[in-house]
């Protein structure tokens, strides 16, 4: 370890800017704000860049950082230490880069609003979380992460504290993902009870050398099922998904940074990172990859009903990350990190876009009353359409790559099954179909809604209430530069992200993490050196399932034009043909309903009616009330004792000293 | 042989004291039993060696403490304590008490404490040895009584002074 | 020696003891007389005997012969034991004081005081704090109330001036290191340089306050003036001792001589170096010369006593507390501080 | 020779005989001095046991014991003659309402 990369510079960076901006930002001026911000943001990006610069160099596939020794506690310690490899330099790049640009795309989407410094010392203060969590050299270290992305994300949703639906989702974002992080901790007193250390390094190497018969011990399932359960808390899976699609009140760049690129990802990099434990725990494993893929299809559905852009884009992340959490279940991390790169991208790229679009009409997000923007915001446009053919999966956009090598591998790996890869590519076809869906209704056809002014409490909502007045954009207008270029390199990234991919680059750079999972639990995970005619043969059905794929984003592609362009009048007869079925996806299977039934209308009655008129006013209280009434009533007795006789006061005194020596007497003091 | 005579003629003049200060009505009389008491009590010192306090005893106890009690007894001219109502129930309550706690009392001290014989001056409390302890294994002690009694001081000279301010302020020991 | 032998010296001494005090006691009285009278410009008693040197004895039969009469209404108990306390107390306290060094008289060597007890300053201390009662069970029981104010003034008198008296005394303990009265003496023998004798009124300057402490205290304790308040004529009468007569106020009269002979012999043991002084000539000459020394030093304390009587008015009796309280207490504290200060810096 | 248990039972009958004073006399000087008796009777068990042990730790509480009392009695007569000032009586029967 020769080379010092100064790690620990990489999240300080941004907590200072938000230390800065939230401590004083009150009295900068608006450019001061940003000018911070970006540049904190930056030159964490920079210094990441650098980073991954120099990590080759260091030949050894793995960087410790120890900062000081934070807990000590008999032989268990843990320290603030940083540690990088391969995954977490990806991590590393993605997070601090696309936070970046979408930092950059923040000072022209928010410059209207009111706190801007606020949102800004919230947007660093996510980011020094962040980075935190994918540079964590331990669990416990990463757990601060977990927790303050939490925390930041709660902030952000509310970042408009003064609607009520703001405020409600981030309370539910918040809660929602406590009941995974519930989990997580578990896991970690669990991990800490048998394993006695927190820090990857001898954590996983006290795993690994626990020998073949521990393969899927209840120990180790357990401990992988409790991490899902956090994952699935923070990667928003089924049946923790809940809080997502309720977070889009917050501030659209808030979305695509937060809500989509970076912090929905941690569950799958926790994962990823604690494959170790996964690798061995299969049934842990087959559980992940249902969750994944159910959440996958689920969404997608759900997505295809959506009228509400950002909306849409919500479960159409939900369902992408179903994506990942199956890739992860058959243990083909590589696919999922990969996928979760390219899904920054385009992802991203989407809700930026959607924002500017939203920004153009003032705050529309209603589908219904958009059409025809095409050519009222062609930089929206183009930027949009690259997203949009990427996350469809059509060659040779980013998507295509990642998502086709996620359903050969549910195919093909050890642990994939021909039902995983059906349902992929069953929410493959959905996920183009929604996605052109939302492309055709806003951009072609003509502009079905009225002036964006037309809707004050909308616009209200969104905080963009007098925008337009200071805009005075007499018509729909595109976005200034500065968000443009953002959606601009992003949209290149979307083109082409997916090539680093080509001869199994991103995977053979990533191998050395993962090379664990290759090579210990799952002997033909990827045939080490297979035969030469059934490399071909794999290559051959690999190519294969590669047509089908890109045939069922071409079906979406396709069914989308009909429907929506070809035939605008055949949804309604849809819909008319089959209402309930409708009703049922358009209020989300009613998941939303069901949990108010069984968990929170309990809790809130259970709370009320026993734990506070029961428990609180009849016990605890009556117990208060009823002691101080004893009391009151003994010394209303006792008191007259108190003759005021001083004699009478003697001999009670003498009373109780004579019983004092009559006890020592009894039990025989010496 | 003589020690054992001393001890009871200056035990004996010790419980007649006591007695006496109880049966007596008037204050000054159980005064100066009382002082009776503490002077053999000295004695009683001087038997078991502490001489030093025996002499301590006599100053300060006999006096300097009675001789407040008594000052106060003459400066209030307190006259015979007349018998009141509840004085019956105390002497009820208080004779068998005395009985039974002056009883209990020695029969635990007998059952508790070995009865060696103790020889005349069995431990000799001279000055030099008391001071001693006083001043190394006690200082603490010793600081913290001399705080309370600066204390008690001061008190004493609150509530004495006449609640009149121009009275001089009249100051008891 | 055996304990026929002890019991025959002792009584011997006690004999010798006694005798010596009352005489002391008779001609305190008739020297005051004198004194006082040549003070005031007169001649003082002269028809009895020479210089009146008989007077004393008069005096004696006098109240020998008068009528004991006790007044009605008197808490008769009390009213007889009072005298008795006060003289009884006054007279055992010369048991304890040295007047020389060690004798041989027909080969039994015996130390010049009646018994030697290694705590006898304490000893005499609280022979004289218990005088008090002697004056203050007078005051009351003679049920009057010149004699109760008496009584209540000596007691509250005595008992605030024996704390000044005794914080006096702790510096020459301390230099001393013994309650022993012999061992006090000897510590003063010797002389500074040649000439000053070693005396502890001389030894740093702090220990002459401690006398004069010891001095003004001792007015007090002894109900002289300036601070005889509790028989002030003018005032009470006489005081504590109004309604006593004849033998019975013979004692108290005997009491306070006795008292202040005592009080001498202390100041003259603790401060003036004892019996120490020039000694030379045969033995029996030796060995009385020291009680010769002791017994200057005594009469001069007294002579002193009986000056100052002569000399200064009464105080008021506020005066006369806040005095003990507001200024002798703090003087002897300080004088106490110095010199424990002074040794602990020397050792 | 006096067997030390003589001491402790004098002590004791010193110590109830306080106790009985305490109960029964109705002058609060004598109750006082009854307290007083009482503190002599403990006193007079800390001399013999310091006797027994042949420890001087005993003699030195008596000390302690002493001082608090000389403590005590100062204030507790100051306490008496207030008490008197308001009360014109020293019969602890009549002492019977709370405020002086």
């Amino acid at each position: 370890m020769t080379a010092n990369l100064h790690l620990w510079l990489i999240p300080l960076l941004p907590l200072v800017g938000a230390a800065t901006n939230g401590l004083l930002g009150k009295r900068f001026r608006r450019n001061l704000v940003c000018a911070i911000a970006l540049s904190f943001s930056g030159a964490a990006f920079a210094l990441g860049l650098w980073v991954a610069l120099e990590f080759p160099s260091l030949g050894t596939g793995v960087y410790r950082e120890t900062l000081a020794a934070w807990m000590r506690a008999g032989d268990f310690r843990v320290d603030f230490a940083f540690y990088l490899d391969h995954l977490s330099l990806v991590m590393l790049l993605i997070v601090s880069g696309v936070g970046f640009l979408i930092h950059i795309y923040s000072v022209g989407y928010m410059w209207e609003e009111g706190g801007l410094y606020r949102f800004f010392s919230y947007l660093n203060l996510f980011l020094f979380f962040m980075l935190m969590l994918v540079l964590a050299s331990s669990y416990l270290v990463m757990f601060i992460g977990w927790e303050g992305v939490g925390l930041a994300s709660y902030l952000l949703i509310g970042f408009w504290f003064t609607r009520d639906q703001a405020a409600s989702a981030g309370k539910k974002a918040f809660i929602v993902n406590r009941v995974g992080d519930f989990g997580f901790l578990i896991a970690l007193f669990l991990l800490i009870k048998h394993f006695g250390s927190l820090n990857f390094d001898s954590l996983f190497a006290s795993i690994q050398a626990l020998g073949p018969e521990t393969q899927g011990s209840g120990l180790l399932t357990s401990i992988a099922l409790l991490l899902m359960v956090g994952a699935c808390g923070k990667s928003a899976q089924i049946p923790l998904y809940v809080w997502l699609p309720d977070a889009m009140e917050g501030p659209t760049p808030v979305s695509a940074l937060i809500h989509a690129a970076t912090m929905v990802t941690a569950g799958i990099y926790m994962i990823a990172r604690s494959h170790v434990i996964f690798d061995r725990a299969p049934a842990a494993g087959t559980m992940v990859a249902i969750l994944g893929t159910l959440t996958a299809f689920f969404a997608a559905t759900i997505g295809m009903a959506q009228t509400d852009i950002k909306k849409v884009l919500a479960y159409s992340t939900i369902s992408q990350l179903g994506y990942m959490f199956l890739a992860c279940g058959v243990a083909a991390y590589t696919s999922g990190i990969f996928h979760l790169m390219t899904h920054a991208f385009f992802k991203g790229l989407l809700f930026l876009a959607a924002g500017s679009v939203m920004h153009a009409l003032g705050g529309e997000q209603d589908m219904r009353e958009m059409g025809g923007l095409r050519q009222k915001i062609p930089w929206t446009f183009w930027t949009m359409t690259a997203a949009t053919v990427a996350i469809a999966g059509i060659p040779p956009f980013a998507g295509f790559f990642s998502k086709d090598e996620i359903l050969w591998q549910a195919y093909a790996s050890s642990r994939g099954s021909w039902v995983y890869w059906l349902f992929g590519l069953i929410t493959a076809l959905l996920t183009s179909f929604y996605m052109f869906r939302l492309w055709f209704l806003t951009f072609f056809g003509e502009y079905r809604g009225s002036r964006a002014t037309a809707h004050p409490q909308l616009a209200g909502q969104t905080g963009h209430a007098g925008h337009d007045a200071q805009h005075g954009h007499g018509q729909i207008h595109d976005s200034p530069k500065v968000m443009l270029v953002p959606m601009a390199i992003l949209a290149v990234l979307s083109v082409v992200g997916g090539w680093v991919s080509y001869h199994h680059t991103f995977e053979n750079f990533l191998a050395p993490v993962f090379q664990d999972a290759l090579a210990a639990p799952l002997p033909d995970a990827h045939p080490a050196g297979p035969s030469a005619e059934s490399a071909a043969e794999e290559g051959g059905k690999e190519i294969l399932f590669m047509g089908i794929s890109v045939a069922a984003a071409g079906t979406g592609l396709f069914l989308a034009w009909l429907l929506y362009r070809r035939r605008p009048e055949l949804p309604q007869k849809i819909v008319q043909r089959i209402p309930s079925l409708y009703q049922t996806v358009l209020h989300k299977y009613y998941v939303d309903e069901l949990y108010a039934a069984l968990f929170v209308k309990p809790l809130l009655e259970g709370s009320s009616k026993l734990l506070w008129h029961g428990i609180d006013q009849h016990v605890i209280d009556a117990g208060v009330d009823g002691s101080a009434d004893a009391a009151r009533r003994v010394s209303d007795t006792m008191r007259h004792m108190q003759s005021g006789n001083v004699r009478s006061y003697a001999g009670w005194v003498a009373f109780g000293a004579a019983l004092v020596i009559a006890y020592m007497v009894w039990i025989g003091v010496p | 042989m003589l020690h054992l005579l001393l001890f009871l003629v200056f035990g004996f003049a010790c419980v007649a004291g006591a007695v006496n200060l109880l049966v007596q009505r008037h204050p000054i009389n159980s005064a100066l039993s009382l002082v009776l008491v503490m002077g053999s009590l000295a004695g009683e010192y001087l038997l078991l060696g502490a001489e030093f306090l025996a002499a301590i005893q006599v100053i300060v106890y006999a006096g300097a403490i009675m001789v407040l009690f008594v000052f106060v007894i003459m400066l209030l001219n307190a006259g015979e304590e007349e018998r009141t109502a509840g004085s019956r129930v105390a002497l009820v309550l208080g004779l068998p008490g005395m009985f039974i706690g002056s009883v209990l009392v020695a029969w635990l001290l007998l059952d508790r404490s070995p009865t060696r014989a103790v020889a005349a001056g069995a431990l000799k409390g001279d000055p030099q040895t008391i001071g001693w302890l006083l001043f190394h294994n006690y200082l603490l002690p010793f600081e913290v009584t001399s705080i309370l009694v600066l204390i008690a001081i001061m008190g004493a000279v609150v509530l004495a002074s006449q609640p009149r301010m121009d009275a001089s302020t009249k100051k008891e020991g | 020696m055996s304990i026929t032998q002890f019991i025959l010296v002792s009584v011997v001494k006690i004999v010798l003891a006694t005798g010596g005090l009352l005489t002391a006691v008779a001609y305190t009285v008739w020297l005051e007389r004198k004194l006082v009278g040549h003070i005031q410009n007169r001649w003082g008693p002269t028809r009895v005997g020479p210089f009146g040197l008989l007077q004393p004895l008069a005096d004696g039969l006098k109240f020998i012969f008068k009528e004991d009469l006790t007044p009605p209404h008197v808490h008769k108990p009390l009213y007889i034991a009072a005298p008795m306390i006060a003289l009884v107390c006054a007279l055992t306290s010369i048991a304890l004081i040295p007047v020389g060094g060690w004798v041989r008289v027909a080969g039994l060597s015996t130390p010049l005081e009646i018994t030697e007890v290694n705590i006898g300053l304490l000893v005499i201390l609280g022979l004289a704090s218990l005088g008090v009662y002697g004056v203050a069970l007078a005051g009351w029981s003679s049920n009057n109330k010149y004699s109760l104010l008496g009584g209540l003034r000596a007691s509250a008198q005595m008992v605030s001036y024996e704390i000044a008296l005794g914080l006096s005394l702790v510096g020459v303990l301390i230099l001393a290191g013994s309650f022993n009265l012999r061992e006090i003496v000897d510590a003063q023998s010797g002389t500074f340089w040649g000439f000053i004798p070693r005396w502890n009124i001389f030894r740093w300057p702090s220990q002459i306050v401690g006398f004069l402490v010891y001095l003004t205290a001792a007015y007090a304790e002894t109900n002289r003036l300036p601070f005889d308040l509790p028989e002030a004529e003018t005032e009470l009468v006489a005081g504590y001792h109004t309604e006593y007569s004849s033998m019975k106020f013979a004692m108290f009269f005997m009491a306070e001589y006795a008292n202040m002979i005592t009080v001498a012999c202390l100041a003259s043991l603790l401060f003036l170096g004892g019996w120490h002084g020039p000694v030379a000539g045969p033995a029996i000459v030796q060995a009385v010369l020291p009680v010769f020394w002791f017994g200057l030093r005594v009469f001069a304390f007294l002579f002193l006593y009986i000056w100052i009587r002569g000399t200064l008015p009464r105080f008021r009796y506020d005066q006369l507390m806040a005095f003990g309280w507001k200024f002798l207490l703090p003087v002897a504290t300080a004088n106490l501080i110095i010199t424990a200060l002074i040794v602990a810096l020397r050792s | 020779m006096v067997p030390l248990s003589f001491y402790l039972v004098l002590s004791g009958i010193l110590f109830a005989c306080g106790v009985t004073g305490f109960l029964i006399k109705r002058n609060i000087i004598a109750i006082f001095m009854s307290i007083e008796l009482m503190l002599n009777g403990v006193n007079l068990s800390f001399v013999a046991f310091a006797a027994q042990w042949g420890a001087l730790s005993g003699q030195v509480f008596v000390f302690f014991v002493m001082v608090v009392a000389a403590a005590e009695a100062a204030v507790g007569l100051a306490i008496i003659i207030a008490v008197f000032r308001t009360r014109e009586t020293l019969n602890v029967d009549y002492v019977n309402l709370l405020k002086l």
